[in-house]
């Protein structure tokens, strides 16, 4: 019935949820994203249900869960688009997440890389970079905005990485949907972010795509925090790291995937009862 | 060379050919005398201002049927300022300089009016406005054929409070806001004063154009008639807002002899707008009602049904104006023997023309005509019964003695005056 | 006369039963008397009669007046007619012998004597002068035909009679009513013509009398009854009452104070169904926008033309009517008016989406230039058809007046009838989303085109209808709105930013939050106009949404998460 | 010299050619036409066409100052049209000033229309309007001043697309209203009229005439740099990345609030500048500027240009006040059909309007080639989506 309620920030009102917060398992010392008793709730739906959730400075962490576990609101939550009903987000130990709104929290240095590529189409390619790029994000100084040598020859670096050096003056929207990933995955590096989110990075890729994918993401991991939601159970296999499942918004279970893979519950959750 | 040169005495020889007989074509066909025709057709006041277009193509048409004017046809130019103030100024100044016609017939709103003032005085052109306005004003390119308020509103308040209209105590004077009710009103205001009217016995009551919900304004009027003197409303609403202001006030069960209201802006043409069954009795103050008894005007509309070809269609004070406008302008352009604006302007003094409500209309020095004023009632059939009517004709004043800054102007465009708004004559030394 | 001394001969009769047989013979003796004073009289009054008719069709207008006045004091019911006449426009006097006569109505006028009552045949205007009649001669003239009918037969007549009768506080009509009350029997017009003598007497010498008037009029708090007994509890300019009986002063100050309590209840109440009657029209402007803008999100700034076509239909057919149909059933055009409204406006409302919109989904805001570029388009062509001036709609005889709901508060039949309309048409929609087939798809359409599509559902007409439901819509508000307002070329321009405000303050999609927006504006509106003036309160208004907006960004009735239903 | 070589990137070569040469035939050949030759002459610009080319000068300078916002960050106001009369009304009040005791009523300190009112004293707001670059100043700062408010509630809000428009639109109406009452101190309806001089010139003399015609174009010159030095900016770059995904660019970490705050706010100055240059031209200054048809039209005047590319507003600004000004003495009955048609088929067939025609015809063979991958959205209020053609 209702055209509007598909605007993509139809789902703001929120709903005091009822649950009770879990402590989690550890302090936030040490840790890069500390998630505690995070519950977000659209119109009584739960989509975060007393979330907990900790990832240490350099880890890779893979998350999966079936469709409704939460994996998007959690990211919604991190990156400020969605306030949570109750429980606390903390950056680097002590960055109360939920206090700010998107840019300035993109500017702690948190990248997020969204299911659906979404790069900025009228742009060329090397336009999408440009504005990835790390400096003063001001509006007067973006408007005064002189590009240095470094920096162009940065620009070029990242297209070299992800492949897109000869397409660098077409438009965006002329790409390929691998290429948009790509393009998407190159412009977090340009953030130069301290935690990259990525939400299905590989989707839509082919198998070799999906390869040189995960040695990228293995390569960046080294100097980085990175989430990766994801439901390609062989990428995550090459990732090789830790796996946390969601299941209707809260941790269901966490470990390597070939724990998680024996785990019952989570059998249970994919296969259904 | 020498052909070079054959070639030069060939072409001259064609021009001048081509030329002569050119000037030959001039003189047989007579060159039309342009004029401007500056009415709305589209936009808000197309309501109001197609007709006056209407009527000075009637006057045209039958003037060139007649054998034109100084011997030649008269051409009327029509251009739509699309009731766009600065697009009035626009095509005004696109009138007078690209099409060069001699006179412009236009406008209606007041703003209208000052915004191709400046481009009359100018362009020296001239302009023919015949809507009844708040004076204060007197250009030395404009003639004025509408009423001024001294020539409207007073002698219908005067009406009023006579016996015959019911020995009024009471006042409403409700008007859109807007330069003309506000001018009105004040004037209305100190008059009523002057007369021992009460502060407290005056109401005072402005409301947006187009205003359409009128339920709390009628409630209101009730509740203040409601004080046992006998109260009447002075309307200058404008036009689009006084079809919902007479449904409200026909609904509330408002009657004419209750509380009658007496409009400076409702002729025979609002009227079609509306069911006039439960309207009977109020009135309205003008120069013209479509139902004055005389020669002249049965033949004004005898002629309009014919041009318009709808025997339905009704003649309005403004028309009149026009038509006296147009006769006068012909007479006084025969009388200069020229379409030169100085000339014709000279001649327009004193130009009197037999006015289809039957008196004798005269151009006066200050640019404002002598005419009679009437009072009409409103009919079931949607015409007014003349109820009361000046003895002779009123001469427009262009400053009312009523407002203390203007009471002291004088506008007058003879010799010793030669001014629309002075204090005293600019050629005093010579006049002795 | 004679009538009248026999009726209270019979009444005198009446109450004394034991002396029936002497009675008997005396009223015998009276009657013949009274005849035979009558007979005397006759002449006398006769030529005061004619000359009294004669000086109706005198120039001046003290003389009319007089004539009224003698007229009603010789008290000659035969004059009622004449009276009656002259009120309607219909007296005339014959140009070729000067004789008084009235009319008829039509174009072949018939005349009657108005002395004689003798019918004279037909004539033309051209034949006749009409007496003019002001409204000052038509008061005299009620007032002269009260007092005629105080006494007449028929108990509504004198019901009129005496309402009309309170303005004329003359002692003969006072008497007159006096006697007319003594004899009264009907309760409803004894009950007016009590409350009349009342009003009449509250300026009476006797201060028993006035007390009394006093408590018959507290029975009606009305702001007339204050502005009557008002004086009763003034203090003069040197401090001193002006009424000297201190039991009347406490009466009057107490009835007062209980109309102005009174009063001030009226008022909320009236403002209240000001705010309602308002809201109903917006609710009827905006309720199309909902559909076509609301649901469709088609942003259609011809939605105002669609309303001037509806307008203009209703001009049709009452021409229809009035030349086709016989006069007896005007009242239905209105009736007919709906569903004809119904249908050019949503045909042209198909044509548009076919011919243009549908070219446009997902552009919203180039949508709005095009839509723009129709509306500029049908304005001029409706100018071209039907002329630049107002067309006439006249309200059929049952929306036409007002009753008091209780005193001070007039509710109008029109206004009351649009609130209904408009709340029929609201639960009309509602139900034709929700119960029938079209709804359904046109709900599976909206939610998701290509699941409706995969399903067989032909989005493209459904599409298509959808905007022809709004647009026919706006014609049928067009219907009522033209009971109220212009009908011109410019008629949609007036609605539209209204329109648009109601729909996005409501919450876009929502035919509750379009009722809740209109209604909510509408009594917003009316409550702030009596402090901020008509202008300023619409630009409260104004301001007040934008920031609500700020705040809501969707509206009262913002959709939640999931698509609700409409 | 960083600024020089910044300023040659504004342009192409081919493009600052273009910009000179009709920068010179503007300023340089239009008046002189006017001045040097006889009114016979069939190359003699009349001055009625000086004044005429002087009105669109500065609706050109109104549609690029809505171009900036709406082409380049996607949200349409439709109350441009209130900046630009608040921005003519600041000019007015100088002009009023400037009257002195020329007045009808003769009063040295209050207009016509505050003696009439039985006003005793200057309002407030009014202190300060007889100083020509006081008057300036707030030519800019009021429209401004207006569009920071408004669009730091809305943008804040994150109210775009649709929303955005019907907010401008009541704001305008809001103003027109007010600006009708009496009370307000502007003149009522007939606004402000009856100018007699500008910095001591008399308003209706030819010189006056041509320089302030001559001062429009620059201004226009002027006005088309500074949109060209925002949009070829990084800010440029960001505004479009807004018009295409709003929420995207937050993630990367710009203020959209900011950004979008400063291009509005821009776009109302330039809005108000070019009323200010209007309105000695046309001689008046009234409410009927505010009515929100007049807004409308001025995103006609960009759609029909092609919006999005600066000099495609201007170009449409000409062109249908071009057509207007023929029309309605060509043809009073008919011109609203024109005018009503060239909107539709400007959006049916044109969607990036004239200078996208071009464009359009060349690529036309080329797209056949590829199927359209354009999905039928109908998203209310997305602003991103109107870019789907």
């Amino acid at each position: 019935m209702q055209r509007a309620s598909m605007a993509p920030d139809a789902a703001e009102i929120v709903l005091p949820a009822e649950s009770t917060p879990v402590r989690p398992i550890r302090q936030p010392a040490g840790s890069i994203l500390y998630l505690d008793g995070v519950s977000v709730s659209f119109d009584g739906f739960k989509a975060l249900n007393s979330l907990s959730l900790v990832i240490d400075k350099g880890e890779m962490r893979t998350i999966i869960g079936p469709n409704g576990a939460g994996k998007t609101t959690m990211m919604d939550v991190i990156t400020g688009k969605t306030k949570p009903n109750t429980g606390d987000v903390l950056f680097n130990a002590s960055v109360d997440l939920t206090k700010m709104d998107e840019a300035a929290i993109a500017n702690l240095g948190i990248g997020r890389k969204f299911q659906k590529p979404t790069v900025f189409e009228h742009l060329s390619v090397f336009e999408n970079l440009e504005l990835a790029l790390k400096t003063d994000r001001g509006t007067f100084a973006t408007l005064f905005f002189h590009l240095t040598g470094p920096q162009a020859r940065r620009i070029d670096e990242i297209l070299g990485v992800i492949g897109l050096g000869d397409r660098r003056k077409e438009k965006a929207g002329a790409l390929s949907h691998g290429q948009k990933q790509w393009l998407e995955i190159g412009m977090l590096l340009m953030q130069e972010g301290q935690l990259l989110l990525l939400d299905e990075p590989v989707a839509g890729m082919t198998d070799h795509e999906t390869e040189t994918t995960a040695r990228l993401l293995l390569d960046i991991a080294r100097e980085r925090s990175i989430v990766v939601v994801e439901h390609d159970m062989e990428f995550v296999r090459a990732l090789g790291a830790k796996v946390t499942v969601l299941h209707e918004g809260s941790v269901l279970a966490e470990g390597s995937i070939d724990t998680v893979q024996a785990d019952h519950r989570v059998i249970e959750v994919y296969l259904g009862r | 060379m020498g052909t070079f040169k054959g070639g030069i005495k060939a072409v001259a020889l064609g021009c001048a050919v081509a030329v002569s007989a050119l000037m030959a074509g001039v003189a047989q066909a007579a060159e039309p005398i342009k004029i401007g025709v500056l009415h709305s057709l589209s936009g808000t006041m197309a309501i109001s201002e197609t007709t006056l277009k209407d009527t000075i193509m009637m006057m045209v048409d039958d003037l060139n049927k007649k054998g034109g004017l100084l011997g030649r046809p008269v051409e009327a130019v029509v251009v739509d300022p699309a009731s766009n103030w600065p697009l009035f100024a626009e095509k005004a100044r696109e009138l007078i300089e690209k099409d060069k016609v001699s006179a412009v017939f236009g406008c209606w709103t007041s703003v209208s009016r000052k915004s191709v003032l400046p481009v009359f005085e100018e362009t020296n052109g001239l302009l023919f406005y015949p809507v009844q306005y708040e004076g204060e004003e007197s250009s030395r390119n404009v003639f004025y054929t509408g009423a001024a308020p001294n020539q409207q509103a007073i002698p219908a308040v005067e009406y009023l409070m006579g016996a015959e209209g019911g020995d009024v105590k009471r006042w409403v004077l409700a008007g859109t806001d807007y330069v003309y009710p506000r001018t009105t009103n004040k004037i209305l205001e100190a008059f009523l004063m002057s007369k021992g009217v009460a502060k407290d016995d005056i109401m005072i009551n402005y409301t947006p154009f187009g205003h359409s919900d009128w339920q709390t304004i009628v409630a209101d009027i009730k509740k203040f008639a409601s004080a046992g003197k006998k109260t009447a409303v002075v309307s200058t609403i404008n036009g689009d807002a006084n079809v919902p202001f007479y449904k409200e006030l026909a609904n509330q069960g408002i009657k004419a002899t209750d509380i009658p209201v007496v409009a400076f802006s409702v002729g025979e043409e609002e009227l079609a707008g509306i069911d006039t069954s439960n309207l009977v009795g109020h009135l309205a103050a003008w120069n013209y009602f479509m139902s004055v008894d005389t020669p002249e005007n049965t033949a004004f509309i005898k002629q309009w049904h014919a041009f318009t070809k709808n025997d339905k269609r009704v003649t309005n004070d403004p028309m009149e104006a026009h038509y006296i406008g147009f006769k006068m302008w012909t007479q006084a352009v025969l009388q200069a023997g020229t379409t030169e604006v100085n000339a014709v302007r000279q001649a327009m003094y004193g130009q009197k023309v037999r006015s289809p409500s039957g008196y004798d209309v005269v151009m006066n020095t200050n640019h404002h005509l002598s005419k009679p004023v009437m009072i009409g009632e409103i009919q079931s059939d949607g015409q007014f019964s003349i109820v009361s009517q000046t003895e002779d004709a009123i001469k427009g004043a262009a400053w009312s003695p009523y407002i203390p800054e203007s009471a002291k102007l004088t506008a007058d465009w003879t010799f010793p005056w030669v001014c629309g708004n002075c204090t005293e004559p600019k050629y005093t030394a010579y006049a002795k | 006369m004679i009538k009248s001394h026999l009726a209270r001969v019979t009444w005198v009769l009446r109450g004394l039963h034991a002396f029936v047989l002497a009675f008997f013979l005396m009223t015998g003796l009276l009657t013949v008397g009274v005849a035979i004073g009558a007979f005397a009289a006759s002449s006398a009054w006769a030529d005061e009669y004619s000359d009294a008719l004669a000086g109706l069709a005198a120039p001046a207008f003290n003389d009319k007046v007089a004539a009224i006045d003698a007229l009603a004091r010789l008290g000659d019911e035969r004059a009622t007619p004449v009276l009656e006449a002259m009120s309607d426009n219909r007296l005339y006097t014959r140009k070729e012998d000067g004789r008084l006569v009235i009319g008829g109505t039509g174009r072949d006028i018939a005349l009657t004597d108005a002395a004689t009552g003798e019918a004279l045949g037909t004539a033309t205007s051209r034949d006749l002068t009409r007496i003019n009649v002001n409204n000052a001669l038509r008061t005299a003239l009620g007032g002269a035909i009260g007092r005629l009918q105080i006494n007449n037969a028929d108990p509504a007549k004198r019901l009129a009679a005496a309402e009309t009768m309170a303005r004329d506080r003359t002692p003969e009509a006072m008497a007159l009513l006096r006697d007319a009350l003594a004899r009264e029997k009907v309760e409803d017009v004894r009950a007016a013509m009590a409350l009349t003598y009342a009003k009449m007497s509250l300026t009476s010498t006797d201060p028993a009398e006035r007390l009394a008037a006093v408590k018959e009029v507290s029975g009606r708090l009305s702001s007339e009854v204050r502005a009557l007994v008002a004086p009763l509890a003034a203090t003069n300019p040197d401090g001193s009452f002006a009424e000297p009986d201190p039991q009347v002063r406490a009466a009057a100050t107490g009835l007062i104070a209980r109309i102005d309590q009174r009063l001030m209840m009226t008022e909320l109440a009236l403002n209240l169904f000001q705010g309602v009657s308002l809201g109903s029209v917006l609710l009827l402007a905006a309720i199309g926008l909902a559909i076509t803008f609301g649901v469709m999100g088609v942003i259609n700034m011809a939605h105002g033309e669609m309303i001037m076509l509806g307008a203009y239909t209703t001009v049709v057919v009452q021409q229809l009517f009035r030349e086709w149909i016989p006069a007896e059933f005007f009242g239905l055009y209105l009736v007919i008016s709906i569903p004809a409204a119904f249908l050019v406006a949503g045909a042209v409302g198909v044509l548009m989406e076919r011919g243009i919109i549908r070219f446009l989904y997902g552009r919203p805001l180039e949508t709005l230039l095009a839509t723009w570029g129709i509306s500029l388009m049908l304005q001029q062509l409706v100018r071209a058809i039907f002329g630049a001036p107002n067309k006439e709609v006249s309200n059929p005889g049952w929306m036409t007046g007002a009753f008091e709901a209780m005193p001070g508060m007039v509710l109008t039949y029109n206004r009351i009838a649009i609130i209904i309309f408009a709340l029929a048409v609201l639960a009309g929609l509602a139900a034709l989303l929700r119960y029938t087939p079209f709804g359904l798809q046109m709900r599976a359409v909206t939610q998701n085109r290509n699941m409706a599509s995969a399903m067989g559902i032909r989005t493209g007409w459904v599409d298509a209808l959808t905007f022809g439901l709004g647009s026919g819509i706006a014609g049928v508000a067009g219907v009522a709105l033209s009971q109220i307002g212009n009908v011109s070329p410019n008629l949609g321009q007036g609605y539209i930013v209204d329109s648009f405000m109601v729909v996005v303050f409501g919450g876009v999609g929502s035919l509750w939050g379009v009722l809740a927006g209109a209604m909510t504006l509408g009594i917003f509106n009316k409550f702030l106009e009596p402090y901020a003036g008509a202008m300023l309160g619409k630009i409260l208004i104004l301001v007040f949404i934008i920031l609500f907006i700020q705040k809501r960004p969707r509206g009262l009735f913002a959709l939640k998460g999931r698509a609700a239903e409409a | 010299m960083l600024l020089m070589s910044r300023l040659a990137t504004l342009e192409s070569r081919r493009g600052w050619q273009v910009f000179l040469i009709l920068l010179v035939l503007t300023i340089v050949l239009v008046p002189v036409l006017n001045l040097t030759l006889p009114p016979e002459s069939p190359f003699h610009v009349p001055t009625y066409m000086l004044s005429l080319l002087g009105k669109y000068l500065c609706f050109a300078l109104l549609a690029l100052s809505l171009d900036l916002i709406w082409g380049y960050a996607g949200a349409l106001s439709l109350g441009h049209g209130g900046f630009f009369a608040l921005g003519g009304y600041c000019m007015g009040m100088y002009l009023m000033r400037q009257i002195g005791t020329r007045g009808v009523y003769g009063n040295p300190d209050l207009p016509d229309f505050m003696v009439f009112l039985n006003w005793s004293e200057l309002p407030w707001y009014w202190l300060g309007f007889g100083n020509f670059w006081f008057a300036m100043l707030m030519v800019m700062l009021v429209p401004g001043a207006l569009a920071y408010v408004l669009g730091w509630l809305t943008f804040r809000s994150r109210i775009t697309g649709v929303y955005f428009s019907i907010i401008t639109q009541a704001m305008v109406f809001a103003l027109m209203l007010a600006f009708f009452r009496n009370e307000m101190g502007f003149g009522g309806n007939n606004g402000l009229t009856d100018f007699k001089e500008i910095l001591g010139y008399n308003v209706q003399a030819q010189g006056t005439r041509i320089g302030l015609y001559v001062a429009s174009a620059l201004v226009l010159a002027l006005g088309y740099l500074i949109s060209r030095y925002i949009v070829t900016s990084k800010l440029g770059r960001v505004l479009m990345a807004i018009r295409d995904a709003e929420s995207r660019v937050r993630f990367l970490g710009y203020s959209v609030t900011n950004a979008k705050l400063f291009v509005f706010t821009v776009s109302a100055m330039l809005a108000g500048i070019a009323g200010a240059l209007y309105v000695p031209q046309v001689g008046i200054i009234n409410p009927s500027e505010f009515s929100p048809a007049n807004s409308i039209e001025i995103a006609v005047w960009v759609a029909v240009g092609g919006r999005g590319t600066l000099y495609g507003a201007i170009l449409g600004a000409f062109t249908v006040n071009g057509a207007k000004s023929f029309f309605t003495g060509a043809a009073p009955e008919f011109w609203l059909f024109f005018l009503g048609a060239l909107f539709i088929v400007c959006t049916l067939f044109l969607p990036r309007g004239i200078v996208g025609l071009a464009a359009q015809l060349r690529n036309r063979a080329a797209r056949r080639a590829i199927p359209s991958t354009e999905t039928k959205s109908k998203e209310v209020g997305d602003a991103a989506s109107e870019h789907g053609a």
